[in-house]
């Protein structure tokens, strides 16, 4: 039994974490709703930096490296809310898997693109002219125009999008099962992201209940302020333990990806949320303004639950696959 | 049991209408989605002030009306039911002017109290601090006695309602730092124009700025500015938050969003979904709905005793527990109904009211009492339950500073 | 306004408490659960006390009270868990309206009746030899055989009924309304039980946590103790408030009955079970003993969330009718 | 990552599962329905000691196999896998034992622990009373010294699993009310057939008895059987609890009813409910089946930890928080897609293992520690966060007994 990280993914996730510290925080998030600032790291500086195409092989000019490779990155971008989200990426190397030539474009940066789903937002719309999509059951690249929407969070670039339909290629034919590998793909590693999001969340909250004190002492020292994050530290290590294992399914047990995918996207809408109540609510009134970078969190929690399928759907998910999984 | 008014009742409530519905136009409205005027909301309660609406539970020798609680919840619910916009002076009225009718010189009440009614002058409340939210008592802003009589005060306070606008606050500062944290304290009422006072807006995570941060820096404030003894300003305070809860006073009233708009909301969104997902949007409602019926009949049951004559005790605490919860819950919901657009921070039809309380709401589990705060003074001061052992106790506040530095 | 209980309705409760206090307690319930002790006060005590047939008019010799003053003694039954359930009565009352023959009987005490619903446990089965039932539209008063079975609560008396249908007689036809109505009312009524029932383990609680000491200090002192008891004494007073509404509303608003009586059901399920599992926890090691009466709480909350309807059943018709009203 | 055997763990595990198989019928069946036989119970762990397959952890000159904790952890597995009752001298080799070997004498050692492992004696542990639950530090069971040397020990334990079985016991006592309360503890070995020793079954509010009252009225216990020093009986103690929290090994296992077996009885009942009800039924299932499923893989990162031979730390209390939750959701779940039979203690077909798994769950989030405590252990110990004030420091054990009477 090693179901643990090994010394080279945590290697990688110190690597990740040097860049993505230096290239993106919270303030960013903040910029980008004060004025409409562009998300950090951005796109360029996240493709140059090799972390977002870690599953793209290496002949494309990619890293070589497995799903739980990147969610491993992805956990130390969701910690400073980075932008564009790696789950673009991850979905994009599984769709065009086999193309040597979009995957290497994807790789040097010269595909900008993001991946459309049937209805309702889509994510890192902003700055890309490609679109990836499914057209019957066919994997399809179109170009399109993209219009940024204001989001309750910025860092995601959300915005809804026209296909130009004369534009489109198929880029694989038949392959329904392969978009929903990527879907779920793109789950996990939204789930690590806000495994990252989460985690920070509590550390934030749990270094301020250290030193904020009220009535002669620090307020985490009342039970109502440590319990509450206590359960989110509950939860949070409850979502590490699926993110590894749905990454690891990803990779070494498609048989299990379904269930474990749909698991883990529950539980990080569920966990983030909390966090990030929970962030709020400790800080008192610093908690609530502007300034302060609980709502930022708070943001990220309250647009990632709708992201690729809602909590709510999700649960459902699981359910189904439960009782199918027993009645077969 | 009933829920209608009493012949009293009904005859004050009957006047109120009628000069409501005679003053319809010089009135502000609630539903009025224009920018804020302040010059406007200061005519439009002095309107209500001529016609006896305003400061009506205040004795008439304070320029008030000598009336009833109850009679104030029914010139509140009157307001609504009109439409009428928030009067602008209501912390003024609600903590500000009961404040000095309590512990304010003859000279105080004369200058003043008449005026705040009629919002010649708005107030603000200066307690809160950086360090000091729940723990009010642990207030830094320090007020020192000069040779000539008066007190030069510096420090910095927050989440001060409406400062950017106010003409006077009630000020509560630390005279003393050598006796425990309770006993050293002063209050006072100050000019926010006084040279020395900066304000600044105070940005919320939902956008909006309903607060100030006030600066204090070497403010002067003459001695007959004082509002009770020096060192008196804990049990000064204590009348200050006392009059805000009786100021409360509308029983049943919704904290956000309504159940019903809500309701109406969801009602709009359903048919679109499937039978399963529906059941599921109806068991939230379900949920939330039973409790607002709750609170309401809750705020009945408070105003029935403001009927009777009683006042309200910690107990009226529970209602913005429960509230603040049904509230959000509520705001989810009608979030979540929203589907592809519930990730904005508009729909695409350019509504963003449901995204907006979203964010509004946690801070309302903060401002007036932290949701542990309250818990506590239900615990303690309803239910009986020893209070917590005080870390704070028998120290000055000096020392207090000091270990908290170590 | 005046949403409080009168002067004579407080005497009442007051008179109820005293016979209720001392002719049923929760001891007695662990005694039907030990040897099968017939509950308490029993059938007969509760009709000879007046109390059960409140609602009855005077002339067949009953009270002729209202159903807020039934309301008001089924609390007091439920802080002592007295059986059988004076809901039975209600909806008797209700159904008989009108019968002054069988409502004499009803108060006299010789009409031994149960009402039976489409399907699930029949409440006071146990002892019951005439069941009110619903045929088509009409209202049907027929012999019959109990089988009681073991409840996780005995004291509510449930079991299975075979009716006997050569033994059926029409009370009311085409009655449908008067069938709904006296379940409506039975919902209040049960809402009532629950709101003393949870009011009392929540006085439990609090007694328990002002004496009991840790670490040198009561438990209540402890916020992780206190705040779960203040969230029950919200939901207790919450609970009252609907209970008030809804049994006001049976006597003089019948069109705010139906959205009434569904919300005090679910709030009655809701808060009941949160008031009991909070017993439970907050007395540690003895709350889960079997001489301890917090399980006897914990046996009425399990049982009376599924009767006359779930809890969950009740919310969606809360919605519903919240939806239907905002459509009209 | 991968969730297989080392080289020497699947070694490990192949021996093991060898032994299982060739000494199937001698061992008990956990799947056996049929009441408990403790004599029988003993046989079948003397069978596994035989077998080098109890005490795999301990020392070899103390009994034991001298093996790993992932050791311990598989041979967990092996056993429910191939449905062998659990050890009826559970509590001995996962508290008692341990104990005996770090503050043992040699004397005690030798009369005691091979006889332990084989459950010649079975043992239980004598530390919660009355009055002391969470803070075990103010137990009152006294021991006072005699002319003789010897102990005379009068008071009351409770919560004592097995001690009607019980051969011995370790018996935590108070022998100094004057100093602190963590100050005046010694630990002894107490034979629970000695003349003043009185164990009454403890029913539970489902109905079971899985534990005792102990009643100790002038029990006499030479000072041989002492354990550790005078007053030392806190750290002897704390080995104790150390020992418990090792013991547990298995992770993720499941407390009360599997998740599996739970969507199994949903499935059954699922396709007799319409679509809306449905839905509610599959979102509570799915949220308890992510708990589990999250508890299940947390429990396999613990394991992964014995497995490169590091040992788990308070963190493994949240396995506890987690699992006995979604155990309680689960559970709830069961009993209401039972519909008409959910309010009964059986079903119409007699089952009742559903309703009984939900009477025992609330006893379960207090035993072991309460969900409150061990908030606090992780709040402490794994977050860093600031113990409460402690009122009851700095004094003696009676004067604490003297104001818990003020």
């Amino acid at each position: 039994m090693n179901f643990d990280l090994d010394d080279e993914q945590r290697d990688l996730a110190a690597a990740a974490r040097d860049f993505l510290t230096d290239a993106a925080s919270p303030a960013d998030s903040r910029a980008a709703l004060d004025d409409g600032a562009p998300v950090r790291p951005g796109r360029t500086a996240l493709v140059e930096s090799g972390f977002a195409t870690i599953t793209v092989p290496e002949a494309a000019g990619g890293g070589g490296g497995s799903v739980l490779d990147l969610a491993v990155v992805a956990e130390q971008a969701g910690r400073v809310l980075a932008g564009p989200s790696l789950v673009t990426f991850a979905r994009a190397a599984v769709l065009l898997a086999g193309d040597h030539e979009r995957l290497a474009a994807l790789a040097d940066g010269s595909l900008v693109v993001a991946v459309v789903d049937g209805s309702g937002p889509v994510i890192d719309a902003a700055g890309a002219d490609r679109f990836l999509v499914l057209r019957g059951d066919d994997i399809v690249l179109a170009g399109g125009r993209a219009t940024v929407r204001d989001a309750i969070d910025p860092t995601r670039g959300l915005g809804d999008v026209t296909l130009a339909d004369a534009d489109a290629e198929v880029v694989a034919a038949d392959a329904r099962l392969r978009w929903e590998h990527a879907e779920r793909v793109g789950r996990v590693v939204l789930a690590a992201e806000g495994l990252g999001a989460a985690s920070r969340a509590l550390e934030i909250g749990v270094e301020y209940a250290q030193q904020r004190l009220a009535f002669g002492r620090a307020i985490g020292s009342y039970q109502a302020v440590k319990h509450a994050l206590v359960d989110v530290y509950v939860q949070v290590e409850q979502l590490r333990s699926l993110v590894w294992w749905a990454a690891w399914a990803a990779d070494q047990a498609p048989d299990e990806l379904p269930l474990a995918a749909a698991a883990v996207k529950a539980a990080s809408a569920t966990t983030l949320e909390q966090a990030a109540e929970t962030l709020v609510q400790v800080h008192g009134g610093i908690g609530f303004t502007w300034e302060h970078d609980a709502h930022l969190f708070w943001r990220r929690a309250k647009v990632d639950r709708f992201l690729l399928g809602d909590d709510v759907d999700a649960y459902d998910e699981v359910a189904r696959l439960a009782v199918a999984q027993v009645s077969a | 049991m009933d829920f209608d008014d009493t012949p009293d009742e009904a005859a004050w409530r009957s006047r109120v209408r009628s000069f409501l519905e005679e003053h319809r136009d010089e009135l502000g409205r609630r539903s009025d989605q224009r920018g804020f005027d302040d010059q406007a909301a200061r005519r439009h309660q002095a309107v209500l002030y001529d016609g006896g609406l305003v400061g009506v539970t205040w004795p008439t020798d304070a320029g008030g009306q000598g009336g009833t609680p109850m009679q104030q919840a029914i010139v509140d619910q009157e307001l609504a039911r009109a439409d009428v916009a928030g009067l602008i002076n209501l912390i003024g009225i609600g903590m500000c002017g009961p404040t000095v009718i309590y512990h304010g010189s003859e000279d105080q009440k004369s200058r003043y109290l008449r005026r705040l009614l009629r919002a010649e002058d708005v107030w603000c409340q200066l307690f809160s601090e950086p360090a000091s939210g729940s723990d009010l008592a642990a207030l830094r802003t320090k007020a020192v006695r000069t040779e000539d009589g008066s007190w030069r005060i510096s420090g910095q306070k927050v989440w001060t309602t409406l400062a950017h606008l106010a003409d006077y606050g009630i000020l509560l500062t630390r005279t003393d730092p050598d006796v425990a944290k309770h006993r050293g304290l002063t209050m006072f009422v100050v000019d926010m124009k006084a040279p020395g006072v900066t304000v600044r807006p105070l940005r919320q995570m939902s956008g909006g700025a309903d607060f100030n941060e006030v600066f204090f820096d070497d403010v002067v404030v003459p001695d007959s500015e004082r509002l009770g003894e020096v060192g008196d300003g804990w049990r000064v305070a204590l009348t200050t938050l006392m009059s805000e809860r009786l100021s409360l006073g509308g029983g049943g009233t919704e904290i956000g969003a309504s159940a019903t708009s809500v309701a109406e909301h969801v009602a709009a969104h359903l048919d679109g979904l499937p039978e399963g997902r529906r059941a599921l949007v109806r068991q939230q409602l379900g949920r939330s709905y039973v409790g607002a019926l709750a609170n309401r009949y809750t705020g009945y049951r408070l105003l029935s005793k403001l009927s009777k004559g009683e006042l309200p005790g910690p107990e009226a605490s529970a209602g913005k527990l429960a509230g603040t919860q049904v509230a959000r819950d509520l705001a989810d919901l009608a979030v979540r109904v929203l589907g592809d657009d519930a990730a904005y921070a508009a729909t695409a039809d350019g509504s963003r009211s449901w995204q907006d309380l979203q964010a509004v709401l946690p801070g309302m589990a903060i401002a007036g009492g932290t949701n542990e705060v309250l818990r506590n003074i239900i615990g303690e001061r309803v239910l009986g339950l020893p209070a917590e052992p005080r870390a704070d106790k028998g120290i000055t506040f000096k020392e207090s500073l000091a270990s908290a530095r170590a």
